[in-house]
């Protein structure tokens, strides 16, 4: 069969109004059903032609998945509320500004727009490879071409491979990590609320999933709890380009400084491997230190161990050293800025 | 549904990636098939007569057995029962992620598969060199004696088969194909730990060509799959009452003299006399 | 690969595409919209429940009812049964921006939306923003005197972000509208001038707001 | 923010000045009809199926299943396309057809996304459909994307007869004959030495075998007497032109002549182009082509793809659009050659440059040989003004996508190879940048390229790029800001110049415009309009020229069946330069017309009369009559006046157009056959501030300017357009455009804008402005001379001089400079970035 692009071949399009609707519909259509939230992973691969569902559910229609909602404190945030409107948001720009940080520094403001808060946690890998329709395992098939001596990786993970060595792209997914949201997944037999850290698995659990979504699964909402609202909040993005690109390396933390001491800090970075790494021994190396320099060099060494360079993503080891030493100490700017 | 999974290569070939998963049901079902068929016939169908022999054994000659006797020494059972975890070890961590149980597999699944590389490669070198090699091996004295058998059990006149040597036909059957399995899955097995990360040398997944590749994970999956049937029959044949004698000696390492006698033909497979039981016990 | 029940369909498909020319022909729709016809081979009954493929969508203040494929983005119903070309497209995959239109106001990329989801919605086009009488809009006013941009391919998604920023944050700073027009890329690369332009488009927008404070 | 002051000539009323282009309107409305915004009645549409291979054979085509669909009207095959022909310049010089060259459709792809065939339905869905239905059978070929690969021992050729292009020497031409047609290039097969590798240490250029070569001055002994002695490699990227349109064509026949809706950067010399690729004569061929999406070098004359919608809608009897998609434009849409370079150079100690050794291998892709490797010496020749100097290089073949001219072609990649050794040198003998570029910089009727035919070596018509760098020095406060502090806390930063140039025009085309009873001049533009407004800036000389307000000036553009004149391609920056001076030269046709119409009515010697302010009148009062009336009287009296009689020496396409222009009022028609000493070339300095954080390696560029030497400025606004937008396209290649090749397969996993990084508006620097020099060039009546290409390599270097200027030697060889390269480079103390290897 010869290879064609950017025709979107056929499917069945339902638009269910209600969250009861759809998880019916994907119930009934199992494996076959491909969920579509605002779309922008799901179009790059139907026009591909690569992944070719029978059925096409989109949620646009599903009002009580939008919107965001003050509980006691914290914030539940309906999956397809869009990355804008997550951005925008006042509560979240007030108490929880690492999540309004990161999700602003996703893709474009188009895609912001349309792009939903649920769909950025779920996306797809985009390792090259597995995105230009080549059969690695990711894709079921039985080589990680990314991992090869001719490959070109430099975008690949550092930690946490196992034979695939795709990275999770996710911006807003390290910021969630850190203040410690949980997912609502709901699905016909009911529902079940996961750790933020928990929903993302990498390739030795399931080297075909970024998460823990099953067919009939619907992540239908994030909740953040007030534990880390108006906390110390750092986020930074690496990236080629400043608007539209996938971070090379991004990291995030929430941090409570009490006399200068870091009392309470969780930190997570993303884009090193196939899912964010919530990197716990930094945070109980740095806990209870002052919050200087020398405890940022201190976490970063501790960030690095055990990662194995690539290729051509060797960087990334310095990079993600220096991002958590940010992350715990800041960033030293220059006089003249 | 093919029995073998395809894949369009970058170059927009087809080739073939590894059979396709449906096999490891088809291989379990099958081997669950054959032996409630085996013990269905066993226990109704097959002649319920005392098995006559050809010539009885001399007593003279049955004097000389001792009471127990040797059959497999310490080293041949520690070889048996490695090779046996291992190749345990094996099917549960390639089976068990493909029907659903997800967890970390990989760096199990190519351990385990170095042991029974190692222990088979032991195997080699000890049945060729310090046991008797051609024993397990079909001889024309069994082929001769399996069709009279099967006269007989088909009611056909056939004159009586002898008894067995050191292992019943059967055993020699199993053995030769689990042979054939072992060494297809272990040698492919070793190839493909080129394409993940292991200790010993960097990973070339380009070693061969797409279809290279692709031969050789059908290959892989193929044994891998038939094992499953194959260890299945083996763990019935083991519980069999009338085989458990066997099943014993590969823990113990000895028969009763008078199983022996009944089945075995001390003219096809000597044992030393009782005197001599010390020395040979360790080793034959 | 593609299942043969649906070229057994095709009889079916054509009488279909039939009745959807009936409706053609009371003038309901474009008369370009056979030029990027309802295909053939995509042309089977829909499953109990799915979408309609007959819509009613509303652009630039009119209803226009029209025949809608499943797979159809609001670019290609657009530019091939509406007529209105003056959405572009750059990549077909949001990466260039040239198809951004505005849908109740905010600025989306038309490639990447299937038409079904607007059903209801306001959809704002580059032919829908100078007024009836010609007058052309802050913004394209803006361009002309600056002489913005250059081949101008991109510049209908240019104009199309900028409008929809502009009505979240009048008052942009040239860094900020910067950024919020990020989301067009320019391969003439004329960004400065472009940035002067539309600087001076939000200029004389705040301008016709409150024609008092004309500057 | 652009803050220009070009000094305007005060006697000119719209030369200098802005204005609101014709073809504005349409565009800020969306009216304006790009190709793929035509419709034609029973429209059908053709879509591409493309090598899956980077290299093979088509053994067989089993279409059966797909023409069986509903919906399904044709398909085309290389076998239905017309043989090669032979190119015909304007000199009637014969260029025969290379035998190699591309076709469009293949049955022997030689790179991966090759089209194959095209299938023509209904609609793309049935198209999509009907391309899976067929099954094709290839024999793979060995395939190379590395032109390094390629040259080792033993190595796999990228194409079955060889690996490099030679273009045997051209026999002398004979007294007073025409110059022979050039021996078509043919490729061999070249591998270096096993020794030529060993010799080069890591990351250095092995230099072996090279094709072509050429030499001035004693090269040798100014390396050996120089106080200082660089020698270093450096790589530059391929980059796709990615023009935001892309290359869709939709066509359809009538009454024997086919119309070609399609992108292109030239209107009237797409018509041979597209007449030789479909074999038939030019007078049945119409290019409709009023608004173009760029093009950057990469549609010159349209697209050969374009001929496949001709060919169907041939085959289908409907009109047939073929739209190409970016994935597929990342195919056939062209880039630009890599070039792999050596340079060694020799420095005083007060920085003049003694020699130049320069050594390049140019990445020409599957087809054509490209100039580019040629060109980056003659420009670095004459940027630099070496007083001798050695050029040796080689066009190597790969299995990648078709080359073609970019933006500066050649002469960019020679200033991206050769800066950085400016750059070094500078710091190394403790120079300011400035100064080390203004020394070396060329001056007057400066000397470029080795000696030609007569012994002789050429020289430009003028160059004023040390007024261009003292311009900028002053503007962008070289000094204060080479004062401030080079680190603080996580920052460095840095300042950097670089100095570019290219071909500035051409000469030789026609003007073509007629004066009306209405008194109004319609003008007729043959030039292609893909944004740099030169098709109308042009005109302008014209209406200046005649004293006529721009309102009554009507131009008529990008439908050659709409009469137009033979214009110059709009590429290599010739059209300000050429069709400046057609428009003059046809601006005094008229003149000369006028008061020899006016001397007819009112006696006297035409000389006698003076045109301006609309009217021609005796010189000190008296008689004197509209234009309008001439118009009239221009109708009346026939012959030349209103182009029923034409002159002699102007191009056929034009005096066809002129032939159905006739009588409607005063025709001027005149080919530009004014003199020019020298060859014409512009100049660009440009000047950047970057930021670099040491602890991500990322850089911001604060600050850029640039300052161009381009003659008389036309129209502002277009100049500040090109000369920052052309800045920006070499600033993309400073920072991150580039191609990614898996070399086991041959495939490129880069193919999507996220991946091969066009620059986005927050990329750019955070502050820009330009500025002309405004001296005119004194071989071009109004002066004026081309800017498309000459910022390219200013605004890509000004940037890494910057760079290197913040973080010193070393850090980088190859570009783009990205921020892992820097950051693994700081780390190790040592280039950290694999500097040779293809595609990374």
């Amino acid at each position: 069969m010869a290879i064609v692009r950017d025709i979107m071949p056929a499917f069945e399009l339902f638009q269910p109004a209600s969250v009861d609707d759809t998880l019916r519909l994907l119930n009934q259509h199992g494996s076959d059903a491909w969920v579509m939230a605002g779309g922008l992973d799901t179009f790059d691969w139907l026009k591909d032609r690569i992944k070719r569902p029978k059925v096409v559910i989109d949620l646009s229609q599903v009002s009580e998945l939008r919107g965001v909602r003050e509980v006691n404190g914290g914030l539940e945030i309906g999956a397809m509320t869009t990355l804008t409107e997550v951005v925008r948001h006042p509560v979240v720009r007030e108490k929880f500004s690492i999540l309004s940080t990161g999700a602003e520094a996703a893709a474009s403001p188009q895609i912001r727009n349309q792009g939903t808060i649920g769909g950025n946690v779920s996306q797809d890998a985009r390792c090259w490879y597995y995105r230009g329709g080549w059969k690695c395992y990711r894709a079921g098939g039985n080589i990680c071409f990314a991992d090869t001596p001719t490959a070109i990786n430099r975008e690949h993970a550092i930690l946490g491979a196992d034979r695939c060595v795709a990275v999770n792209p996710s911006d807003s997914a390290p910021a969630l990590i850190a203040l410690e949201a949980q997912m609502v997944i709901r699905n016909t037999k009911g529902e079940r609320v996961v750790n933020a850290e928990d929903y993302f698995i990498g390739p030795s659990t399931d080297i075909t999933r970024m998460t823990v979504l099953k067919p009939g699964d619907l992540l239908t909402a994030i909740r953040i709890p007030s534990t880390w609202a108006g906390a110390q909040f750092y986020f930074e993005k690496v990236r080629d380009r400043q608007v539209w690109d996938f971070p090379l390396l991004n990291v995030a933390s929430a941090m409570v400084v009490n006399g200068g001491n870091i009392e309470r800090i969780r930190i997570v970075v993303n884009a090193a491997a196939a899912r964010p790494l919530r990197l716990t021994a930094v945070e109980d190396a740095v806990r209870g230190k002052p919050r200087n320099a020398a405890t940022g060099e201190m976490g970063g060494k501790v960030a690095i161990a055990g990662a194995e360079p690539l290729r051509y993503n060797g960087y990334k080891i310095p990079l993600m050293r220096n991002l958590v030493k940010r992350a715990i100490s800041g960033v030293e700017e220059a006089k003249w800025a | 549904m093919g029995v073998v999974e395809f894949a369009t290569s970058p170059w927009g070939q087809t080739v073939p990636i590894h059979v396709a998963f449906y096999l490891i049901w088809v291989a379990a079902i099958g081997g669950l098939a054959f032996l409630i068929c085996h013990a269905i016939y066993v226990q109704f169908m097959a002649k319920k007569e005392a098995p006559a022999h050809a010539a009885s054994v001399s007593p003279a000659l049955a004097a000389g057995i001792p009471e127990k006797v040797a059959r497999h020494s310490m080293a041949a059972r520690l070889f048996h029962w490695i090779m046996a975890l291992a190749m345990l070890a094996l099917l549960i961590t390639a089976f068990l992620p493909k029907v659903g149980y997800q967890f970390p597999w990989v760096t199990y699944h190519w351990i385990a598969g170095l042991v029974l590389t190692v222990s088979i490669i032991y195997h080699i070198i000890h049945a060729s060199f310090f046991m008797d090699f051609w024993s397990i091996w079909p001889d024309n004295i069994d082929i001769e004696d399996a069709k009279r058998r099967w006269l007989r059990a088909t009611g056909k006149p056939a004159p009586a088969p002898r008894k067995f040597a050191k292992y019943p036909m059967e055993n020699k059957m199993y053995h030769l194909i689990i042979v054939l399995a072992g060494l297809s899955v272990t040698l492919t097995g070793l190839f493909m730990m080129k394409r993940v990360r292991t200790p010993f040398f960097t990973r070339n997944p380009y070693l061969f060509s797409d279809m290279t590749w692709g031969l050789t994970y059908v290959l892989h999956g193929l044994a891998g799959v038939g094992l499953i049937a194959l260890i299945m029959a083996h763990i019935y044949f083991a519980l069999r009452p009338e085989k458990f004698v066997i099943t014993k000696s590969m823990v113990f390492g000895t028969m009763p003299r008078e199983y022996y006698l009944e089945h075995h033909d001390p003219e096809r497979w000597t044992v030393p006399q009782a005197s001599s039981l010390g020395k040979a016990a360790n080793g034959d | 690969m593609p299942d043969k029940s649906r070229v057994e369909e095709t009889p079916r498909g054509v009488s279909r595409r039939a009745m959807i020319k009936g409706v053609i022909a009371t003038g309901a729709v474009s008369s370009t919209a056979y030029l990027f016809r309802t295909s053939l081979v995509h042309a089977d009954q829909p499953a109990a429940g799915s979408v309609e493929r007959l819509v009613t969508l509303t652009v630039n203040g009119q209803q226009r009812r029209v025949d809608v494929m499943k797979q159809e983005t609001l670019a290609t119903t657009l530019r091939y049964k509406l007529g209105l070309t003056g959405t572009k497209l750059g990549c077909d995959r949001s990466e260039c921006g040239a198809c951004t239109v505005l849908i109740d106001d905010v600025p989306h990329y038309s490639c990447s939306v299937l038409t079904h989801t607007v059903r209801g919605r306001q959809i704002t086009t580059i032919e829908g923003l100078a007024a009836a009488d010609g007058k052309l809009h802050p913004i394209q006013q803006g361009i002309v005197d600056e002489q913005g941009f250059q081949c101008a391919f991109c510049m209908s998604g240019f104009i199309m972000a900028t409008v929809g920023f502009l009505k979240v944050n009048p008052h942009p700073t040239r860094a900020q509208l910067a950024h919020g027009i990020s989301g067009n890329l320019c391969r003439c690369q004329d960004y400065d001038k472009i940035l002067t332009a539309m600087m001076c488009g939000a200029e004389k927008m705040r301008g016709a707001e409150n024609p008092g404070k004309v500057s | 923010m652009s803050t220009n002051t070009p000094p305007k000539n005060p006697n000119y009323k719209l030369i200098g000045k802005n204005y609101t282009t014709p073809d504005l309107l349409a565009k800020v409305t969306g009216r304006a009809k790009y190709a793929e915004d035509y419709r034609a009645d029973g429209m059908l549409f053709a879509k591409l199926l493309l090598s899956p291979m980077p290299h093979a054979h088509v053994r067989s085509i089993d279409a059966s299943a797909a023409l069986a669909m509903p919906g399904v009207k044709a398909i085309l095959t290389v076998d239905d396309l017309p043989a090669p022909a032979d190119a015909m310049t304007d000199m009637g010089q014969v260029i025969p057809a290379n035998k190699l060259g591309e076709r469009g459709l293949t049955n022997d792809p030689v790179y991966q996304g090759e089209p194959i065939l095209a299938v023509c339905a209904v609609d793309e869905y049935t198209c999509a459909e009907a391309i899976e239905r067929i099954h094709i059978d290839y024999e793979r070929l060995p395939h190379v994307v590395d032109p390094l690969v390629t040259l080792r021992p033993g190595a796999p050729n990228p194409r079955v007869e060889g690996n490099v292009w030679v273009r045997p020497v051209p026999p002398a031409p004979a007294a007073g004959q025409p110059p022979p047609p050039p021996p078509a290039p043919q490729v061999q097969e070249l591998k270096w030495t096993e020794a030529d590798f060993a010799a080069a240490k890591e990351g250095q250029l092995p230099l072996g075998k090279e094709t072509d070569h050429w030499s001035f001055g004693d090269w040798e002994a100014g390396l050996k007497n120089a106080d200082l002695v660089l020698d270093e490699t450096f790589v530059t990227p391929n980059t796709s032109h990615q023009t935001l349109e892309t290359r869709t064509a939709m066509a359809y026949w009538q009454n024997g002549k086919v119309y070609v809706h399609c992108s292109t950067q030239s209107t009237s010399q797409t018509v041979p182009a597209i007449a030789r690729w479909l074999h038939i004569e030019a007078s049945d061929v119409v290019v409709i082509s009023e608004y173009t999406g760029g093009g950057f070098g990469s549609k010159i004359t349209s697209s050969i793809s374009a001929i496949i919608p001709a060919l169907l809608s041939k085959k289908t009897g409907a009109p047939v659009m073929m739209r190409i998609s970016r994935e597929e434009e990342h195919y056939i849409g062209r880039a630009r050659p890599a070039l792999h370079g050596r340079i060694k150079a020799g420095f005083t100690k007060d920085g003049r440059i003694t020699a130049i050794d320069m050594f390049v291998v140019c990445d020409s892709g599957p087809y054509d040989p490209q100039g580019d490797a040629n060109q980056s010496g003659r420009m670095v020749s004459l940027m630099y003004q070496p007083p001798a100097m050695r050029w040796r290089g080689l066009s190597v073949l790969t299995n990648t996508p078709p080359r073609v001219s970019q933006s500066q072609p050649g002469g960019f990649q020679g200033m991206v190879l050769m800066e950085p050794v400016l750059s070094k040198a500078s710091r190394k003998l403790g120079i300011d940048q400035v100064a080390i570029h203004r020394i070396n910089a060329p001056e007057g009727k400066a000397m470029i390229g080795p000696a030609v035919g007569n012994g002789k070596r050429l020289y430009v018509t003028s160059a004023f790029i040390k007024e261009a760098l003292d311009k900028g020095h002053a503007a962008f406060r070289w000094d204060e800001r080479k004062a401030l502090p080079k680190r603080s806390g996580t920052k460095a930063r840095g300042i950097g110049v670089a100095t570019s140039c290219f071909v500035g025009g051409s000469v030789g085309f026609d003007g073509l415009f007629v004066i009306k009873p209405d008194g109004k001049l319609y003008i007729q533009s043959g030039i292609g309009n893909l944004g740099t407004e030169s098709v109308s800036d042009c005109h302008r000389v014209t209406a200046e020229v005649l004293g006529v307000p721009w309102e009554k000036c009507e131009i008529t553009w990008g439908h050659t069946g709409r009469n137009l004149p033979w214009s110059c391609p709009s590429g290599g920056s010739q059209t300000t330069h050429a069709m400046t001076r057609a428009a003059y030269v046809a601006a005094l046709d008229a003149k000369d017309k006028l008061q020899q119409i006016a001397a007819k009515d009112h006696g006297g010697k035409p000389e006698d009369y003076e045109v301006a302010g609309e009217r021609v009148f005796h010189k000190g009062g008296g008689a004197s009559m509209t234009l309008a009336q001439a118009a009239k009287r221009a109708i009346e009296l026939g012959g030349i006046y209103d182009g029923h009689e034409l002159p002699k020496g102007v191009n056929k396409f034009t005096v066809a157009s002129a032939k159905a222009l006739s009588g409607q009022g005063l025709l001027a028609i005149a080919r530009d056959t004014m003199p020019r000493d020298g060859q014409t070339h512009s100049y660009v300095a440009g000047f950047a501030e970057v930021e670099v954080d040491l602890e991500t390696g990322k850089y911001r560029i604060l600050d850029y300017l640039a300052v161009a030497d381009v003659g008389t400025v036309i129209h502002p606004r277009a100049l500040g357009g090109q000369v920052l937008g052309r800045s920006m396209l070499g600033i993309g290649h400073a920072i991150g455009q580039k191609w990614v090749y898996d070399q086991h397969y041959g495939l490129p996993v880069a193919k999507r804008f996220h991946h091969t990084k066009p620059p986005t508006i927050l990329d750019a620097p955070e502050h820009m402005a330009w500025d002309a020099v405004g001296i005119p060039d004194p071989e071009t009546p109004i002066g004026a001379r081309g800017i498309g290409e000459p910022p390219v390599g200013a605004g890509c270097m000004a940037v890494l001089n910057a760079l290197s200027d913040a973080l010193g030697d070393d850090v980088f060889r190859r570009a783009p400079v990205t921020a892992d390269t820097i950051l693994a480079s700081l780390e190790a103390g040592r280039p950290m970035e694999e500097g040779l290897t293809a595609h990374i």
